[in-house]
């Protein structure tokens, strides 16, 4: 895939970080308003797509990055589950998506108990999950064309 | 309820591009267009006229009326979903393309039945 | 330097972001920066040195208050064209050669003309900027390149370069 | 309160992501994790079976009901769950074991393993929720899994078949989707159990639903007007898929949810039973008729499959019926036994034909009847479980499918629903004819174009015996102290309609 004109790159460098910071923004505070681990992962994705798509990209590049992404996808996938699996290894009652951790007060950033954790894996799970989708399709895209 | 209406009208539109149109690409729009019309109807499912956002904090009191979060969290999910399902589908479309070098089902149409 | 930089800039909008103190807040602030700055300063804007120079915020502000003047007139120049019955207009794309040398420099450039109505940067090729006009006025290169880029030029080196 | 029962979808579902976390670094991982995976959920299967006997409720995160309104996700197993999980869980091991010597074809092997555990997950998840929206959840999971396994070998017409089962399910989710939002505008809950308690009239409105519910369940379970994806789908897929597909995945994602629903959350109704009646009998008797013409093997047990299915909805809609007239309580019990009964039987003798059918493809390289013959000399396990299948499906004693059928036409006459009766046993005749040919083409006429190939390897060829075998073991579940363990509860929960809600809310 080729790349864009200078300007498209050059307002890339500047706003992929922002991009990405306020997806973390948004994924921190998901316990508190509107957003969370889906919307966040989002918009995370979002920068790394701005990214290949003003920066162009190469197909063995992309192979790479579509292991890694794999990787760290199916890894935030199995931390959602020992997360709340752990309730039902952890705590005397047995049970699963128990939230075993203190709650604090509502408002807090540091509150929610395992919910916070949650949206921080979920982040992380649909960021991958997307960029792969769309490294994916350009890989075909770009096999069908050859 | 005339806005009800107007929804199940939208999914009927979505049905229509499904079962009419010949393009490949047409009938994934006309399936995000049902998802879509489901969507919306059950965001108003949930939805209470003057109604505040469902968050919990110092400044919403909480006895006012809330809008119904249930619905909100099954569009959540619903989109994931349809997500998936899409991503599925245009895979499989831009596959089919590499193989048959078209978009059209009228040419794609190596099973019979 | 560019990842301590971006670090930095991080750190401040995430604080502009939450907009409070709390120690919490402050350290989850610190690991998404540092996350940031890790993942995006491989590909950060080179020569981050100019942020520390202090005469470059200060053109900032006087680049804004011309950017709006001009763009006042062009408002008016574009709406007295689009209300008068005779449609005084002169439609056509000119060449301009740019004595701007780096990349964000010319970046904004496009972006200042292109949000000036009347006129609109098509593409950036090298030093070269295609501009499409709602009025050409002259045919001559040297007036027409005075009259869109001058007005902004001589900011924008003092700021980026 | 059992804390084993969420294991039934984390297991599977953890597995799957195992697989790809380690699935680089150690060969062979995937294989080996899915077997113990599914062997796992088989011991957890049978515990439930043997040990457990009331319903069990699991009340996930531990939100305990508020003045009886439900607030947590609930799972619930009770015997008609369990008797899906075994079908699942059975089914589910035998094809993973076929499957290993199968996907060498494949260069992409681990997710092929990756896609089957999640099938799985899907599906267990979608037979244990007592939540009508985990269910459509859970239904999406197996759905897409099911839709990239049809288009796993990515050739033209896998990818065909995935497209139009993709579009179809896509709008049967839809539909699904619809329905459920229009239960929750009324009910204001999405617990199944706390649904039924609320909608206690049948108004029309609520038929509205039911008929859209029966359509979105129906395109997945391939019922008659909506069965134009299943032979593509099915015939295209890996056979290890469509042994599953056909086997376990309809029948889970559709009849199960069609008879949980109007079983246990709707209260049964005349026109409601009366339209699954006929749709069952109108795809047993139409799915017959077009597998008589079909040369691909495949296809013609795709065929097949919409025919059965067709028995299975008869049978219990001829419960239902009973029930509805306030009949016998016995005939209805009897119908219903005999709808599960084939329910199960059709998942061992279809699992075992389409496996047998991916044999032959996997040794001649085709699926073409015409070009095949005489197989029975050179793959002999093959050929003999293909013929114990054949002869099981068309109802020939002792085998398990002659039993099965009998009990339902025994009580569609004793219903006295002596039409139907017949139309089970002209089908049954129907059946016997073209698995006759399948059987004459395929394995005994003469020989021609591969006289030199050899048995499939040992593990296709020993879950073939053990299915076979089962074929055999089944018919055992006539005797009523054998049907007390496997199919007395799951006939005892959808029987007892009311029940479900009185035993999960607690009142």
């Amino acid at each position: 895939m080729q790349g864009m004109t200078i300007i498209v790159k050059k307002i890339t460098q500047i706003m992929a970080p922002v991009i990405f910071l306020f997806g973390l923004y948004v994924i921190v505070h998901g316990h508190l308003s509107p957003g969370g681990g889906f919307a966040g992962g989002v918009i995370l994705a979002a920068a790394f797509i701005l990214q290949i798509l003003s920066f162009g990209s190469i197909l063995p590049s992309l192979r790479r990055e579509e292991v890694w992404l794999e990787l760290l996808e199916s890894t935030a996938v199995m931390g959602f589950l020992v997360i709340s699996g752990l309730g039902l290894l952890l705590a005397s009652f047995r049970i699963f998506f128990l939230n075993f951790i203190n709650r604090g007060t509502v408002g807090q950033l540091l509150s929610g108990g395992i919910i916070p954790l949650e949206n921080i894996v979920v982040g992380a799970e649909v960021c991958a999950a997307i960029t792969t989708i769309f490294i994916a399709l350009t890989v075909y895209q770009d096999e069908v064309t050859q | 309820m005339i806005v009800y209406i107007l929804c199940f009208l939208l999914f009927l539109i979505g049905l229509y591009g499904v079962v009419v149109k010949r393009n490949l690409i047409k009938i994934i729009i006309s399936l995000a267009i049902m998802e879509y019309s489901v969507n919306l109807f059950l965001i108003m499912v949930g939805y209470i006229s003057a109604g505040q956002a469902p968050i919990i904090n110092e400044e919403v009191s909480r006895t006012g009326p809330f809008v119904d979060p249930l619905p909100q969290a099954m569009i959540l999910t619903a989109i994931v979903i349809g997500l998936a399902t899409t991503s599925l589908l245009l895979a499989i479309a831009i596959r089919l393309y590499g193989k048959y070098g078209t978009f059209d089902i009228r040419k794609i149409n190596h099973l019979k039945g | 330097m560019r990842y301590v930089v971006l670090f930095i800039i991080m750190m401040l909008l995430w604080l502009a972001f939450t907009w409070n103190l709390q120690t919490p807040n402050l350290i989850v602030g610190g690991v998404a920066s540092l996350l940031t700055a890790v993942l995006f300063g491989r590909s950060f804007l080179r020569n981050t040195v100019k942020f520390f120079q202090p005469q470059r915020y200060f053109w900032i502000i006087i680049y804004l208050f011309v950017f709006i003047w001009e763009c006042l007139k062009a408002n008016f120049d574009v709406a007295y064209r689009v209300l008068n019955p005779a449609m005084p207009i002169k439609p056509g794309i000119v060449k301009v050669k740019s004595t701007l040398k780096t990349d964000i420099g010319r970046t904004f450039l496009a972006n200042s003309i292109t949000m000036t109505p009347g006129t609109i940067t098509v593409d950036v090729i090298e030093d070269d900027f295609y501009i499409h006009w709602i009025y050409v006025s002259s045919e001559d290169p040297k007036v027409y390149s005075r009259k869109i880029l001058g007005r902004f030029e001589k900011y924008l080196k003092r700021i980026f370069e | 309160m059992n804390s084993l029962v969420p294991l039934f979808v984390i297991v599977p579902l953890g597995s799957a992501f195992l697989m790809v976390i380690f699935g680089r670094l150690i060969k062979h991982l995937s294989k080996i994790l899915v077997t113990m995976m599914l062997l796992f959920l088989l011991y957890l299967t049978f515990y439930f079976l043997y040990n457990v006997t009331e319903p069990q409720i699991y009340e996930v995160g531990g939100h305990a009901a508020r003045n009886g309104v439900p607030i947590a996700i609930y799972l619930v197993i009770d015997g008609f769950s369990k008797l899906l999980l075994l079908i699942i869980s059975l089914i589910g091991f035998l094809s993973a074991l076929y499957a290993l010597s199968y996907t060498r074809q494949y260069t992409a092997e681990p997710k092929f393993y990756i896609l089957f555990s999640l099938l799985i997950a899907g599906m267990n998840g979608l037979v244990i929720s007592g939540d009508i929206f985990n269910i459509f959840v859970f239904l999406e999971i197996s759905s897409i899994a099911a839709y990239a396994l049809v288009a796993f070998g990515i050739e033209r017409e896998q990818l065909e078949a995935s497209f139009k089962y993709q579009v179809l399910g896509g709008v049967a989710s839809l539909i699904i989707l619809l329905s459920i939002g229009f239960i929750y505008w009324q009910t204001g809950t999405l617990n199944m159990a706390d649904i039924s308690a609320q909608v206690a009239g049948t108004g029309v409105f609520f038929k509205f639903v039911a008929v859209l519910l029966i359509t979105g369940f129906g395109l997945k379970a391939a019922i008659f007007p909506f069965h134009s994806w299943l032979p593509d789908a099915h015939s295209s897929a890996p056979s290890p898929i469509s042994a599953m597909l056909s086997g376990v995945v309809i029948k889970a994602i559709g009849i199960y949810v069609i008879l949980r629903l109007f079983f246990n959350m709707f209260a049964i109704n005349y026109e409601i039973s009366m339209t699954i009646t006929v749709l069952g009998a109108l795809s047993m008797i139409i799915g017959s008729l077009l597998a008589i013409g079909q040369w691909d093997i495949k296809r013609m047990l795709a065929y097949s499959s919409i025919s059965q299915i067709g028995y299975v909805i008869l049978g219990v809609g001829i419960g239902m019926l009973v029930l509805v007239r306030g009949g016998d309580i016995k005939i209805a019990a009897l119908a219903i036994t005999g709808g599960l009964f084939h329910l199960i039987n059709h998942a061992v003798f279809k699992g075992l034909l389409f496996l047998g059918a991916g044999a032959v493809e996997y040794r001649t390289g085709t699926r073409d009847m015409r070009k095949l013959g005489g197989l029975n000399e050179v793959m002999p396990v093959t050929a003999s479980s293909s013929l114990i299948a054949s002869l099981s499906i068309s109802g020939v004693p002792p085998f398990n499918g002659f039993f099965s059928k009998l009990i339902i036409i025994i009580a569609a006459v004793q219903a006295k629903y002596y039409f139907l009766a017949l139309l089970a046993v002209i089908v049954s005749i129907i059946t016997i004819g073209y698995f006759m040919k399948l059987q004459k083409y395929t394995f005994f006429n003469k020989n021609v174009n591969f006289p030199k190939i050899r048995e499939v390897p040992f593990s296709m060829a020993f879950s073939q015996i053990l299915l076979a075998v089962l074929c055999l073991g089944l018919s055992l579940l006539v005797i009523p102290d054998v049907q007390k363990i496997f199919l007395k509860p799951a006939v005892d929960a959808l029987i007892n309609s009311t029940a479900y809600a009185r035993v999960i809310l607690g009142y």
